[in-house]
């Protein structure tokens, strides 16, 4: 069979076992070379990831893992995180017990969602979930002398347990029921499989494993708590990648697999998404520590996320493509930051903040264009992804009560999360009380980072097209045929919205 | 001077701006006052060389942006926004003069003002909605940072909070409005041409309108100020810096009338029928509600601010009206409100820097101690009340002879809102402030000097010279009023029975 | 008699909400763990159940890869769970909860 | 659109070429050129200003008298051509200037009145600081008062006629540091304002109905079709009548007037005498077209019946004119007695034209120009004399001090009250009461006769109190003639008082609003003896009952005897029969209230419940919503299990 199917995936294991040997030989005083090694190593396959070295469409392991556009979008993607992630641990290594080991698990994180982005069948999902997850575990409870990182640590490893222990019985009855697990042959009955309970209690169990991922209402209990205990670098790799992967899955099992019965759902998920988003944004009102604000608004934003799967369209999968992308662009500036103060001042309250305006100019931006953009102002990335949405989301507007009401909802997500994003920034350039001003020196490959993703905020806030055809392109390689057509029976969209 | 290169000057300044390390004041000031000069230069050469009479776009630029998901970045001027895009760059300009000594972070103000001045520029400017509704977020976001920072008195933070969740709440539910038409209309793109072309050919559904168009009218109605949206407006530029409340009540708070003008009306046309007299109502909210609120303000900024809502109220008439006398109408008094809610601003600002307090009861007798602050103070006010000579006599004028047909009650009531009520608190504030024995600590500074009175003196003039010649605008605007409005022209003399009938 | 697919999936059905309420119920992280590993199992009976009647085998693969999946999650799971302990010297669920709201 | 360039472009062009009639644009913008000049060039020196001022107005002047020559005494209509204002649809407003009989003797007063004034002003007003701003704020005000006089079309009135509120608001407030004065000047302005509003509707209403504001199209479609109005004839003509109300004071509008006098003496000469308050008498003979249209009310008003609009504007003018006559015989301040005669005698004028009689009302207004300003600046003389003392009961025993303001006040007094054959007065009061007898309103004649007695009465006893008699006071007994500047205005101004009558104004007035008109045989001096001997008769007659009983009561007076006479009814003319005091106790809180209650509910109710409240229960659900975090695990467990079975509910129902 053809292997250069795999050869990132290949790529990327290699690269990180030759972090851990690379570990024994080099002297500890020169760890920071591994990072860079590392970096660059996910740098070089990125640039070959997204330039020529992307391998053509076809399928592996008889059907079970599919290269195609969506694929090959996300891998981006992915790589893209860890890369950033990577180059910001250079300048923390001293800090990271294990050095080696971090970086190797991220690479072997990476591993899986590059393995999410491509399955095709529910057996491999679960594997590349579970390698994604159990990874997390770890760099969850990294720092193991803070008990929080441990804490959240566990209460990850119970709950993702819990989730994937629905998840398997889940597909224990898709299997039982389809006789089959793999997606294709799935869509292809799924006009008889959709009659059954039995698949269709086990669909639901299964995507409640992946809203776990996503962290959506009622699943999202633990994303506050991990976000806030994990070590800062964790977490960003946490509300990108493994997020990213939970909406990779997602999208293929929804639309891949069994879009007529997603489109029969939408008006759950819709509701899902709502409630979701409303729950983050209020939740986060009230919050001082950074790392758990962001984890508030990370569920708000996947419940944006969900108002665009629940439109079941072309416009709405391309809407979500789009947002994600420039949301972890968004989400890796800010959480750059949020690494460098919190690692320093052992807090991530938002006093620590204050008067970053003075102390480091660059981060004091990073953190702004991320907070900004993730408020949905423009010209930052969030604001034309948002824009995307709300327009998917409006297209079913006009023949169904629940989208514009969700639209409503949406709009007053926006508005609420405004208020506790200006905090952030007004504590950052106009402090109640005065802070001390020592200014931060910020090290090169954490710099490297921030410009690296607040160049792309701006980059697919002001130039969108690319980004845009690419997710075109890839939500079109989903089957969104039948999809549309399943949701024309469905919800009836004007056809026009859909190209 | 090409539109895309007005729009971009303001841009260009604020990088500039970025660029200059940050002790250097004077140069900021020097870059952000050069950068808006070049702007209203532009601006003027623009519109005088626009051609009245026609109907269509002049000047128009495009370019493809997104193509995939169908937006362009497409710039041009009709007589609908010609004259706002004057007045925005007149305003922009007085606005930076006015903030000459901001001393807490100067570099930041003016990269904001310029931002600001941008995002107004690029909303009036923009043909393809998205751009228009991209630019007027741009611009707001500077106006709240603005208020939170530079602003004054004690509530601000409650006022800045207020204005931001209204303002935001309003756009994006307009934007809701906006995406369903792009979905509804079919045509795949929110390019006013475009949309305009495909619209005749194809109209929305009356379903849809009836979708859209309450969308519209709450959302962009809020940034304007809609009764009863309204009641950020007069405790937000209570609490803005002069510059921010000019440009804002000058020229932000237009953009949401520019876009119901542009969209609601010629594309929602059964819609608007249908909401016609309901929008009069709350029209008559902003008149009447508004003015008497003004009535009983004892704080400067406050009585302009709820005076300036209750010019808004002619302006949605005219709306509601439709025809093409009205809409020329609405036009004219958004250039002229705008004009003169900047001057009037401008002008309290600085009254209350010299004399400490916006507090009416604590002045009194200015005219004596600052003549050209004082007089051009009176001057203000008399064209709040709708005096001839100054802009907004002529469109407000024109709006009541435009909704006469169609709402002669309602003409009635705007009339005397206008007229009365209007003269009252406007004469009365002139009374108390600037007549009248000169009251204890109301000095502790002098006039304009010659240079301060520049900013004054531009937007005097254009007041005045849109006052005395409002054809120069409505010559540019009928034409082009006549494609938006619904009623076409009025055939006149219309039968007296109906009028008879109407009147009673 | 000879037991049919659905007695199988009762009793496994039975495990899973046997597990579920152990990971509800008990205060211990590691009884807690063992529940959730229950009903791992309970799905596994179920895929092998399927597997035999359907006679088709990747059902059983499957198990397989659970198998595998979960021993390499009980180790990771243990050792936090231990790691723990030593910090705090308790291993209940409602001394863990110094992250909240 | 075209169309419209095109005209334009004519009138460019055509505006200033060699007609007669264009002369009027110079005398139009002449003042305002000079007030712009002063704004904005030599403010700073007050004689330059004055200057200015001046020699622009008495341009303007010799201007209108060869205008009023050129082709005035020729009567015909005419109008250059118009430069475009606004065009939109179906509303176009040109700026075009009516010339013809009424508008170029109007041009004359107003020129002639305005020029004596502000050389008057010279002296009165000699060293005050403001002078500049006042000599400014007068010719801005001429320029409004002229262009009222030749605009073309009702719009472009309303223009000027809001700017003449606006300067006057300047005049009266000119010692805005007096809160009298500001006060005055705001009621004046607020007051002219509720007028305006009855203008406004009537204009829009005639627009609807005819299409058009131009008076002459708007004569044109009355003529072609004089029902064009239909039901609202009526009330387009009251409603346009409002703004005459306002402007000239016609009770209920009337109180401004009185106030007004806080403004310069010279100011109260030039717009309550001459100019300002004329307007309206002027406006409604200018729109007379319009009432001359067959009345008619809308259905539910036919209670009307056939009352036509000018039968009420009659009754409301001659009432006016009672009512200030009565109320000015118990004033004592020197200006609010000449104040209330000129309410009067607008009054007569407004009856006049709703006799019928516009070309009637039109001669009084002229001579009556003349003269009231005379008096007017007579009695700025004397106050200056007696150092701003205005009580005639603190004068007395002038005229031998003030030699020329005494003579000239006394031809004055004598044309205001109609001394036949000599003074213009007579024949302009006879021209009324003849309209009122032609016009068939008996009763409205009989008032008029009252009035015409009233009038030299309350004016012999100004005259006589502060006049004759032993001086009261020192101010009195030093009084000392004024200079120059201020007495040779007032001679200017007594010939006309005089000699007006002798050119045959009425016939030359009549015959604008009549083509068919042709003066009467047997003419001149004694022309209303032959003619309408009734009317004349009882002029003179109520004329000597009014001297007589002046001099019965006053002569010799130290006190005034009245009070004591009439007792509670002296009391109310004294007190303006309280029409303030119900003003003040009536509209200002009616609007005070609502816009405290308005106040109210948008603090309390608007942003208080609707945003405090919003923005409160937004963050009340946020900190009770994160209480569900509560960090223990069997919480999330159980709320995931709780989670999944709604899933699984609702998915597979």
């Amino acid at each position: 069979m053809n292997y250069s199917l795999l050869s990132l995936e290949i790529l990327v294991t290699l690269l990180g076992v030759t972090v851990l040997l690379a570990d024994l030989w080099i002297p500890a005083s020169a760890r920071k070379l591994l990072g860079y090694a590392a970096a660059t190593g996910a740098g070089v396959l990125l640039t070959y990831a997204i330039g020529s070295g992307a391998p053509a469409d076809g399928t592996a392991f008889g059907g079970m893992f599919v290269v195609d556009a969506l694929s090959n979008y996300f891998k981006g993607f992915f790589l893209l995180a860890a890369l950033v992630v990577l180059l910001l641990t250079v300048d923390l290594s001293d800090t990271i017990k294990g050095y080696a080991e971090y970086c190797a698990l991220i690479l072997f994180a990476t591993v899986g969602m590059l393995f999410a982005a491509s399955a095709n069948d529910f057996v491999l999902m679960f594997v590349a979930l579970e390698l994604i997850t159990v990874t997390f575990f770890v760099l969850v409870s990294y720092d193991r002398t803070r008990s929080g990182s441990l804490e959240a640590g566990v209460k990850y490893l119970i709950m993702g347990a819990l989730a994937s222990a629905f998840m398997v019985f889940g597909i224990a009855l898709i299997f039982g029921s389809a006789g089959t697990t793999n997606f294709y042959e799935i869509a292809a009955h799924q006009a008889e499989l959709g009659k059954s309970p039995v698949f269709l209690i086990g669909l639901a169990l299964t995507l409640v494993g992946l809203g776990f991922k996503v962290a959506a209402v009622p699943f999202q209990m633990w994303a506050p708590d991990v976000y806030q205990g994990a070590p800062p670098l964790t977490t960003a790799f946490l509300a990108t990648g493994s997020k990213a992967a939970g909406f990779a899955l997602l999208m293929r099992v929804a639309f891949s697999a069994v879009p007529e019965i997603t489109a029969h759902w939408s008006r759950l998920i819709l509701v899902i998404g709502v409630l979701t988003l409303l729950y983050g944004s209020l939740c986060a009102i009230p919050q001082r520590s950074v790392k758990r604000l962001m984890g508030y608004s990370s569920i708000a934003n996947a419940g944006y996320l969900l108002l665009g799967m629940a439109a079941v369209s072309l416009s709405g999968s391309t809407a979500v493509l789009t947002y994600l992308g420039g949301y972890i662009f968004t989400v890796l500036a800010g959480f750059a930051v949020i690494a460098v103060i919190s690692s320093r001042a052992g807090s991530d309250d938002v006093s620590v903040f204050a008067g970053l305006g003075q102390r480091s100019p660059i981060l004091a931006t990073g953190l702004t264009v991320s907070v900004v953009s993730l408020a949905g102002i423009p010209p930052m990335a969030g604001f034309f992804g948002k824009f995307l949405l709300l327009k998917a989301v409006a297209n079913h507007a006009g023949t169904e009560r629940f989208f514009l009401v969700a639209l409503l909802a949406a709009c007053v997500g926006v508005v609420i999360s405004l208020y506790y994003y200006f905090n952030v920034i007004r504590s950052m350039f106009w402090p109640k009380s005065v802070p001390d001003l020592t200014p931060i020196a910020v090290g090169g490959a954490t710099r490297l980072a921030l410009v690296l993703s607040i160049v792309g905020v701006f980059y697919i806030g002001i130039l969108p097209n690319s980004l845009v055809t690419g997710a075109r392109q890839a939500a079109a390689g989903l089957a969104p045929q039948s999809a549309v057509a399943g949701h024309a029976a469905a919800a009836s969209a004007p056809a026009a919205a859909h190209h | 001077m090409s539109l895309s290169q007005l729009l971009l000057t303001p841009f260009a300044g604020a990088l500039l701006v970025l660029l200059v390390p940050g002790n250097y004041r004077v140069v900021h000031r020097f870059i952000a006052l050069v950068t808006t000069a070049i702007t209203a230069l532009g601006a003027v050469s623009v519109f005088a060389a626009f051609q009245p009479g026609i109907a269509g776009m002049q000047f128009e630029e495009q370019a493809a942006w997104v193509p995939a998901a169908g937006f362009g970045f497409h710039l041009g001027v009709d007589g609908v926004n010609i004259g706002l895009v004057l007045m925005a760059s007149l305003v922009a300009f007085a606005a930076t003069c006015v903030s000459w000594d901001i001393e807490k972070q100067p570099k930041l103000f003016y990269i904001l003002l310029l931002v600001m001045t941008g995002g107004a520029l690029g909303a009036f400017l923009s043909l393809d909605l998205f751009f228009l509704y991209f630019f007027n977020e741009l611009a707001l976001v500077p106006t709240f940072i603005m208020m939170g920072v530079w602003g004054r008195g004690e509530n601000r933070n409650y006022a800045t909070f207020q204005i931001t969740l209204y303002l935001t709440l309003g756009a994006l539910i307009g934007l809701s409005g906006l995406a369903l038409l792009y979905s509804q209309s079919g045509a795949n793109t929110l390019d006013w041409v475009t949309l305009k072309a495909w619209l005749a050919e194809k109209p929305l559904s009356g379903h849809s309108q009836n979708l859209i168009l309450p969308l519209l009218l709450v959302g962009f109605g809020t940034l304007v100020g809609l009764f009863p949206f309204h009641s950020w407006a007069a405790p937000g530029y209570a609490a803005a810096p002069s510059a921010t409340a000019m440009m804002h009540a000058g020229v932000l708070k237009k953009v949401g009338l520019y876009v119901l003008l542009r969209v609601a009306l010629p594309f929602c046309p059964a819609a608007m029928n249908h909401w016609a007299t309901p929008l009069a109502v709350l029209a008559m909210g902003n008149v009447l509600y508004c003015g008497w609120v003004a009535l009983r303000q004892r704080d400067l900024f406050l009585l302009l601010g709820n005076s300036s809502l209750a010019h808004m109220g002619f302006c949605f008439l005219g709306l509601a009206a439709a025809n093409v006398i009205g809409v020329t109408g609405v036009v004219l008094i958004m250039v002229a409100h705008g004009l003169l809610a900047a001057l009037s601003f401008g002008l309290a600002g600085h009254l209350t820097k010299v004399t400490g307090t916006s507090d009416i009861d604590k002045l009194g007798g200015l005219l004596k101690t600052l003549p050209f602050v004082g007089g051009a103070l009176v001057m203000a006010f008399l064209a709040g009340c709708g005096v001839p000579g100054f802009a907004n006599f002529p469109g407000e004028l024109t709006v009541l002879f435009g909704a006469w047909k169609s709402f002669p009650i309602f003409v009635i009531l705007a009339a005397w809102g206008g007229l009365l009520i209007g003269g009252v608190y406007m004469l009365r504030a002139i009374r108390d402030l600037l007549h009248g024995p000169l009251r204890d600590g109301s000095i502790q500074g002098g006039d304009a000097g010659p240079w301060r009175r520049v900013p004054f003196l531009v937007l005097l003039a254009a007041l005045l010279y849109f006052g005395i010649n409002p054809g120069s605008l409505s010559d540019r605007i009928a034409p082009s009023a006549e494609r938006i409005a619904l009623v076409k022209s009025i055939s006149a003399p219309a039968t007296v029975a109906a009028t008879a009938h109407a009147a009673h | 008699m000879i037991p049919g697919l659905h007695h199988y999936l009762i009793v496994s059905g039975l495990l899973f909400s046997l597990g579920l309420f152990g990971v509800l119920a008990r205060r211990s992280l590691l009884v807690i763990y063992m529940s959730l590993e229950l009903m791992l199992n309970a799905a596994n009976l179920a895929l092998v159940a399927f597997s035999r009647f359907n006679n088709n085998l990747n059902g059983q693969v499957m198990v397989f890869f659970i198998i595998t999946v979960a021993a390499a999650e009980v180790a990771v799971g243990l050792a936090l769970i231990v790691a723990l302990y030593r910090k705090r010297q308790s291993a209940h669920v409602e001394d863990l909860t110094r992250l909240k709201y | 659109m075209d169309a419209h360039a095109a005209q334009h472009a004519v009138a460019a062009s055509s505006a200033f070429s060699s007609r007669p009639e264009d002369l009027a644009w110079f005398i139009l913008l002449l003042p305002l050129i000079a007030a712009a000049g002063i704004a904005f060039g030599v403010r700073r020196s007050p004689f330059l200003s004055s200057t200015l001022s001046i020699s622009a107005t008495v341009t303007a002047f010799i201007l209108s008298v060869a205008l009023f020559l050129a082709f005035g005494l020729g009567g015909y209509a005419s109008s250059p051509s118009p430069f475009s204002w606004i065009h939109v649809g179906s509303l176009n407003v040109d700026l075009g200037l009516a010339v013809d009989r009424l508008s170029v003797l109007m041009l004359v007063i107003v020129t002639g009145v305005s020029a004596l004034v502000q050389i008057y002003s010279t002296a009165y007003l000699h060293g005050d600081p403001g002078l500049s701003r006042y000599f400014g704020s007068i010719s801005l005000f001429t320029f409004s008062m002229l262009g009222i006089v030749l605009a073309d079309n009702l719009v472009m009135m309303f223009v000027f006629w809001e700017l003449v509120g606006v300067s006057s608001y300047l005049l009266i407030g000119f010692w805005f540091e007096k809160p009298s004065a500001a006060d005055a000047a705001k009621k004046a302005f607020l007051t002219n304002r509720l007028g305006d509003f009855g203008f406004l509707l009537g204009i829009l209403v005639v627009w609807s109905a005819t299409g058009s504001v131009s008076f002459t199209e708007i004569g044109n479609a009355l003529g072609g079709n004089p029902t064009a109005l239909g039901g609202l004839a009526s009330i387009a003509g009251l409603l346009i009548f409002c703004g005459a109300m306002g402007k000239s004071a016609q009770f209920p509008l009337h109180v401004w007037l009185p106030d007004a006098m806080e403004g310069p003496t010279p100011v109260s000469a030039l717009i309550h005498a001459a100019t300002m308050v004329a307007a309206g008498v002027y406006m409604l003979c200018r729109s007379y077209v319009l009432f001359q249209a067959p009345g008619a009310w809308p259905a539910h008003l036919w209670f009307l019946g056939d009352i036509t609009a000018l039968d009420i504007i009659a009754i409301i003018g001659g009432f006016t004119a009672l009512l200030a006559a009565l109320i000015a015989f118990q004033q004592d301040d020197i200006k609010r007695i000449l104040a209330y005669s000129t309410l009067s005698q607008l009054g007569y004028m407004v009856m006049a034209v709703g006799c019928g009689g516009p070309d009637a009302a039109m001669y009084h207004l002229t001579t009556h120009a003349g003269f009231k300003a005379l008096l007017f600046l007579g009695a700025g003389a004397v106050i200056h004399a007696c150092h701003h003392e205005q009580d005639i009961w603190k004068m007395g025993g002038l005229w031998h001090r003030l030699p020329v303001t005494f003579r000239t006040f006394a031809i004055g007094t004598a044309a205001l009250a109609g001394v036949p054959i000599l003074t213009s007065g007579f024949y302009s009061k006879d021209a009324i009461l003849v309209a009122a007898l032609d016009g068939g309103h008996p009763v409205l004649f009989g008032l008029g006769v009252l009035v015409a007695a009233f009038t030299p009465f309350y004016m012999l006893r100004l005259v006589i109190v502060a006049f004759f008699g032993k001086p009261r006071t020192d101010a009195a007994r030093h009084a000392h003639e004024a200079p120059m500047a201020m007495t040779w205005p007032l001679i200017a101004l007594a010939i006309p008082s005089i000699a007006v009558a002798w050119f045959g104004l009425g016939d030359f007035l009549s015959a604008h609003f009549n083509p068919h008109f042709h003066a009467h045989e047997g003419g001149g001096l004694f022309g209303p003896f032959n003619h309408a001997p009734l009317a004349a008769v009882f002029g003179t007659g109520s004329l000597i009952f009014g001297v007589t009983a002046a001099f019965g009561i006053y002569w010799g007076a130290t006190t005034d005897p009245l009070p004591e006479r009439l007792g509670l009814l002296s009391r109310a003319m004294r007190n303006r029969f309280y029409f303030d005091e119900v003003y003040e106790a009536i509209f200002v809180p009616m609007h005070d209230m609502v816009g405290r209650l308005a106040a109210a509910v948008d603090r309390w109710v608007v942003s208080g419940l609707g945003i405090r409240g919003a923005h409160g229960s937004v963050e009340l659900a946020g900190r009770a919503l994160r209480l569900l975090q509560t960090g223990n695990l069997q919480t999330y467990t159980f709320l995931f299990a709780a989670g999944v079975a709604v899933v699984v509910f609702v998915a597979t129902k």
